[in-house]
């Protein structure tokens, strides 16, 4: 019976399956060359669509915590309040102070938009499978630049996005942004090597820093072992938040929150000290711009997240109902949970104290990602040098075993 | 054709920026200057097929030493130039003429160059940038490169206790 | 394909730049940065030949300066906070204790 | 050799760095570690003895005559004699900052890691058969000195020092580097891949280099110049070693300087046959610098300021050893009075140094002639063993200075290069003559009001420094025989090319 439901479900995921593989051409225009465009406009298309619809999405679900209303004035629970937020900072005064560095500052606001929007440049939807000419089947990922060095080049543009925040400060001549900027960069200095070890961890256990083989990589069954069904096949349960024993994921998200500067971690533009720190002397689009970049930057952050921790565009159960929903959804499902998470942390938690950051990700995250590190190399150590599959069948049947029985 | 001109754009970008690094007076414009002359030159590393030392160049120069440049200069509020930027004429003059002769030296013995032998082919080229082959070369017990590599970690060992020795108000 | 002489050349030109800049400049933080694009030029011949030898030798070479560097940048940074400290002025040729 | 034959091959380095870290980590985590003053001097003193074992009980062991590391290190009898002077050294070094710490109130265990580190980094220098090998090695030793030079935090002149040893020290590094990336690129002939393993890259030059070639190897010269602070490169050393703590100094002028002549000799033994290139700069330079270097020590009145001037002419003087190792029939004699001047210059700097460590006081470090104007009267063992460090340095009869001297002379005449020899015997004339003017200070001249005194604190560290060099310099200047058996081994690796 059960085994007969199980052949039933395989049936009709295959069949499901063959809908979506694409032939090679089509009317004479060889489809996969057009893949990069395609998703380098739907990755665009998306992140600058949601943007106005994230601050609407924060308002309502900070609303909803806090026991308030949240936007309720314009249009059906505040939907067009976006759009007049746009058009308010549209026409709002634009205001150059004195004694400025007026180059740096009309410039600090693009590079920080722009360097988080090149993040986007390497992120995989998704895959598509296509039929060449001669029969056979071949899988490429949809992404703007499938380069060798994915990660790294999402590590670099999310490094290099410091410089709009730093010369915000510095250009404006005022102390406060100036604080404000130096906080900004040592902030994002300290989290970064934390985040960059928490990244190796998942390196390590996928032996590439290409987001696709990443994605891949998740897509066995849970730590491999291989008596378990086959529904678990790249499931939630086989994804590196798990697979890297959910100490790295938890070292990246506190870290996320730090790079982009986020409650409770927003010391950078903490109003009760800094007026609005780094951005305090900048007014209309030039700060609607900054606003941009830094939910673009989250986007761009929680993709990565997603990307290597949540199974990218791995449905969460290898079985039918999730297969049937295209891998892209999963994905950007996946980014707006985190989305959600920040909103959450930002409803609920205070601002930290400047050294209690600085303690949080020098004593306490570096270590501790250090030291994972090494424990992962270790483990995985251990199971190259026995059979793949062997140490963690032996770790659970052990568990399992040992109580009681 | 395409290679040559965006080699001669990147050139220009990236003399350009040296050149307005050195000559600025104020510390934040050389810093910022410097940043564009290493994105150039991590793009020259990617044209050349280093794709992996591309990305390092951006987090560790651009990314990571640049921005403490930026911090220091900051912290210690050195935004504003000092009298003159440089030193006395007559030392100028001799530095300009010294490099002068270091720079037609270093032309002579760069121009010529040629690698003798086989021409690589690209896609062989291309593929001893990738990550994968970086560490392999790495970590090839068959090479040198293990020992300077385990000495570079001593190095950084001794950099951390320095920069936190330096900088620890006395106890 | 862009000849390797011109990479060379180009490296040269950087590699001149940052010394005259290095003898130059009187803010140590501006003739530090004028090192540090004196060690750029190195790397860049590195990668050059490197990509012309057709192996990854090269790759090598930078990835040891890299870390030289950054271990440079993090030793000379905070000399130089530390010298601000105690006499809140970088400009040596000012307050200058040392002289022969 | 695999890998691990190579540590082993390498131990004495891993012992030293080892040491390092548990210094380091006692230093942070050990309560009973931190109150103690001497702990992380004494773990260290220890280390670099165990070390120094290491290397004395394995001199003849054939493993030792192999390249480790796939060709990056030559371990072999020339790093094992360049080894053990090196241990030497930093014992020394240890005890000397033993008191000088206490004195002045510094006592951090991290002085005693980053010295650790440093002499690892030198001993590096003189294993390292690889140019890229030598630049890590060398900015191991460089950056921790940078540190150990601004280690007084709140002496402004300490400050000033570092961050000029800092600058210059990097400028070189930037040569060195460029240096090694021409020559990877000059050493590419007839489609081979090209090389900076000083073994394959000997194999590999022609009898007329090319041009990058030689333009490389000029800039690694221009870079280890800096280092060994040689003529138109040494206007750092001075203000440096003036600056530094004096227990630093003495290190520095000794650690650096035999790193840098091992590395030298070592790549020059590798490029004999093109000697016709480089021998001629090289002579320059040696007479450049042995000529500055005592010129301008005579007119200085700070004892340290002096003493880095005296150290830059004794780099003169070393680098007879390198010029003589241009000819095939010289070189052996060379290696070894090289090696036997590294040492002894070693000893009566550090004795020098130490000295000065001994006289200074918690404020006020001894540095300037007036210091020691009278010493003979009030400390007369002290102004003894300096009068018998001046003389050995000086290169009077019966120390060690003389006898290194004697065989630096003896080579540069069997080399052919009289206009060395001769400069060196010239030279020699005027360095009596401020070396001297010491001890007539010490003996003659009348104590000022304010001089200092010997230290409140029993510098016990420091007595064992100065005792240990003097009666060394005294010994090998009568019987210098003892180290030849040791010094004529560390020639037979470079034969063995």
């Amino acid at each position: 019976m059960l085994t007969g439901l199980v052949a039933y479900w395989d049936n009709l995921r295959d069949g499901i399956y063959r809908l979506f593989i694409f032939p090679e051409y089509w009317h004479g225009i060889r489809l996969p060359a057009l893949v990069p465009y395609v998703a380098l406009a739907g990755i665009f298309a998306f992140t600058l669509g949601i943007l106005p619809m994230l601050i609407w999405i924060e308002r309502v679900v900070i609303g909803l915590m806090q026991d308030r209303t949240g936007p309720n004035r314009l249009g059906p629970r505040g939907l067009l309040q976006p759009p007049a937020d746009v058009l308010k900072l549209f026409f709002k005064e634009d205001i150059q102070p004195g004694s400025i560095d007026v180059r740096l500052y009309y410039l600090a606001p693009f590079i920080s938009m722009l360097v988080a929007l090149s993040a986007g440049a390497v992120i995989p939807l998704q895959t598509v499978t296509f039929r060449n000419v001669h029969g056979g089947l071949y899988t490429v990922p949809v992404t703007p630049g499938n380069v060798n060095i994915g990660l790294l080049f999402m590590l670099a543009a999310s490094s290099l996005g410091v410089y709009g925040i730093i010369l915000a400060g510095w250009s404006s001549n005022n102390k406060y942004s100036l604080l404000g900027g130096l906080r900004a960069s040592a902030q994002i200095i300290s989290y970064e090597l934390a985040m960059g070890l928490s990244l190796l961890c998942v390196v390590l256990l996928a032996g590439s820093v290409q987001l696709d083989h990443i994605v891949n990589a998740q897509n066995t069954l849970p730590f491999g072992i291989h008596w378990l069904p086959s529904f678990l096949k790249g499931s939630i349960f086989s994804w590196y938040w798990l697979q890297s024993l959910i100490v790295p994921v938890v070292i990246y998200t506190v870290a996320m929150i730090a790079e982009t500067n986020r409650a409770p971690f927003d010391l950078p533009e903490a109003e009760s000290e800094l007026v609005a720190g780094f951005h305090t002397e900048y007014t209309s689009m030039k700060f609607a711009t900054f606003f941009a970049g830094e939910y673009v930057n989250m986007l761009m952050i929680c993709g990565l997240n997603a990307s290597v921790f949540w199974g990218g565009w791995l449905p969460p159960f290898n079985c039918f109902p999730f297969t049937f929903i295209p891998g892209f959804v999963w994905y950007i499902l996946k980014v707006m949970m985190g989305i959600f998470f920040y909103t959450w942390l930002r409803a609920t938690l205070p601002r930290l104290r400047y050294d209690a950051l600085m303690n949080l990700g020098w004593k306490r995250m570096l270590p501790l990602a250090l030291v994972w590190l090494f424990l992962l190399a270790g483990y995985s150590l251990v199971r190259t040098a026995t059979a793949p599959h062997i140490t963690p069948t032996a770790v659970v049947t052990v568990a399992h075993v040992a109580p009681g029985r | 054709m395409p290679a040559l001109i965006l080699f001669w754009i990147l050139a220009i970008v990236c003399i350009g920026a040296a050149l307005t690094m050195v000559t600025a007076a104020n510390p934040v414009r050389s810093a910022l200057s410097l940043v564009v002359c290493f994105l150039a030159l991590a793009v020259y590393y990617v044209t050349l097929s280093a794709q992996f030392i591309g990305a390092v160049q951006v987090v560790v120069y651009a990314g990571a030493v640049m921005v403490l440049f930026l911090f220091v200069i900051m912290l210690l509020n050195l935004g504003a130039p000092v009298t003159s930027s440089t030193k006395g004429s007559n030392q100028n003059t001799a530095a300009v003429a010294l490099g002068a002769i270091l720079l037609l030296v270093l032309f002579i013995s760069g121009i010529f160059f040629e690698i003798p032998g086989k021409a690589v082919s690209p896609a062989t080229a291309q593929a001893q940038g990738t990550v994968k082959a970086v560490g392999l070369t790495l970590y090839n017990p068959h090479l040198p490169w293990l020992f300077p590599f385990e000495a570079t970690s001593l190095l950084l060992l001794v950099a951390v206790v320095g920069a936190i020795v330096m900088t620890r108000r006395q106890v | 394909m862009v000849p390797v002489s011109y990479y060379l050349s180009l490296s040269a030109v950087l590699f001149t730049i940052g010394v005259v800049g290095v003898l130059v400049k009187r803010n140590p933080i501006q003739v530090f940065m004028c090192i540090e694009l004196m060690l750029n030029a190195a790397n860049l011949t590195f990668i050059a030949l490197g990509r012309f030898y057709g192996t990854s030798v090269g790759e090598m070479y930078v990835i040891f300066a890299l870390a030289v560097a950054a271990a440079e940048v993090s030793v000379g940074l905070g000399i130089i906070v530390t010298i601000f400290r105690t006499r809140q002025s970088i400009d040596l040729d000012e307050t200058a204790l040392l002289k022969s | 050799m695999t890998n691990f034959q190579s540590l082993n091959a390498i131990l004495p380095v891993v012992i030293i760095a080892i040491t390092g870290m548990i210094v380091l980590l006692g230093e942070s985590c050990l309560a009973f570690w931190r109150r103690s003053a001497s702990a992380s001097g004494v773990v260290s003193l220890l280390g670099v003895i165990v070390a120094g074992m290491v290397v004395l009980f394995r001199l003849d062991e054939p493993m030792l005559h192999y390249k480790a590391f796939n060709g990056a290190l030559a371990v072999g009898p020339f790093t094992q004699a360049c080894t053990l002077i090196l241990l030497l050294v930093a014992g020394l070094s240890v005890l000397v900052a033993l008191t000088y710490l206490d004195n002045r109130g510094l006592n951090q265990g991290e002085y005693y890691a980053l010295l650790l580190f440093a002499t690892c980094g030198a001993i590096l220098m003189c294993a390292a058969n690889d140019l890229i090998v030598l630049f890590v090695s060398v900015e191991l030793l460089s950056v921790a000195l940078y540190i150990l030079t601004g280690f007084a935090k709140t002496d402004k002149k300490g400050q000033e020092a570092a961050l000029k040893y800092f600058l210059l020290g990097s400028f070189a590094a930037g040569f060195l580097l460029y240096g090694i990336a021409l020559v990877l690129g000059g050493t590419s002939i007839s489609g081979l891949v090209g090389t900076t393993n000083l073994t394959t890259m000997t194999a590999r030059i022609p009898d007329t280099p090319s041009f990058m070639f030689m333009a490389g190897l000029a800039l690694v010269l221009v870079g280890i110049g800096f280092k060994a602070a040689l003529a138109p490169f040494h206007m750092w050393a001075p203000d440096v070693y003036e600056g530094a703590p004096t227990s630093v100094t003495g290190f520095m002028a000794t650690a650096v300087k035999i790193g840098a002549f091992a590395a030298l000799l070592r790549i020059i033994s590798h490029l004999t046959g093109i000697a016709h290139f480089w021998l001629p700069a090289l002579e320059v330079i040696a007479v450049l610098t042995m000529v500055l270097g005592n010129l301008l020590a005579v007119t200085q009145v700070n004892v340290k300021r002096m003493l880095a001037y005296s150290s830059v002419a004794h780099a003169g003087y070393l680098l007879i050893a390198v010029c003589a190792c241009s000819s095939t029939v010289a070189r052996p004699e060379a290696l070894q009075a090289g090696l036997f001047y590294l040492l002894a210059y070693g000893l009566m700097t550090m004795g020098a140094f130490a000295v000065l460590v001994y006289l200074s006081s918690r404020n006020h470090d001894c540095e300037t002639v007036q210091d020691i104007a009278g010493l003979v009267k009030k400390e007369p063992l002290a102004a003894y063993l300096m009068a018998v460090f001046m003389l050995s340095l000086g290169g009077i009869p019966p120390t060690m200075g003389f006898v290194g001297k004697w065989l630096l002379f003896s080579v540069a005449m069997q080399a052919h290069l009289v206009v060395l020899a001769v400069t060196l015997a010239i030279v020699s004339m005027v360095a009596v003559f401020y070396y001297l003017r010491i001890i007539w200070t010490m003996c003659f001249q009348d104590r000022s009001a304010e001089t200092v005194g010997a230290t409140s604190v029993a510098p016990t560290g420091v007595q064992i420094t100065i005792l240990i060099s003097a009666a060394m310099s005294l010994v090998l200047g009568v019987l210098p025989a003892i180290v030849y058996p040791m010094l004529s081994a560390a020639q037979t690796l470079v034969n063995h090319l």
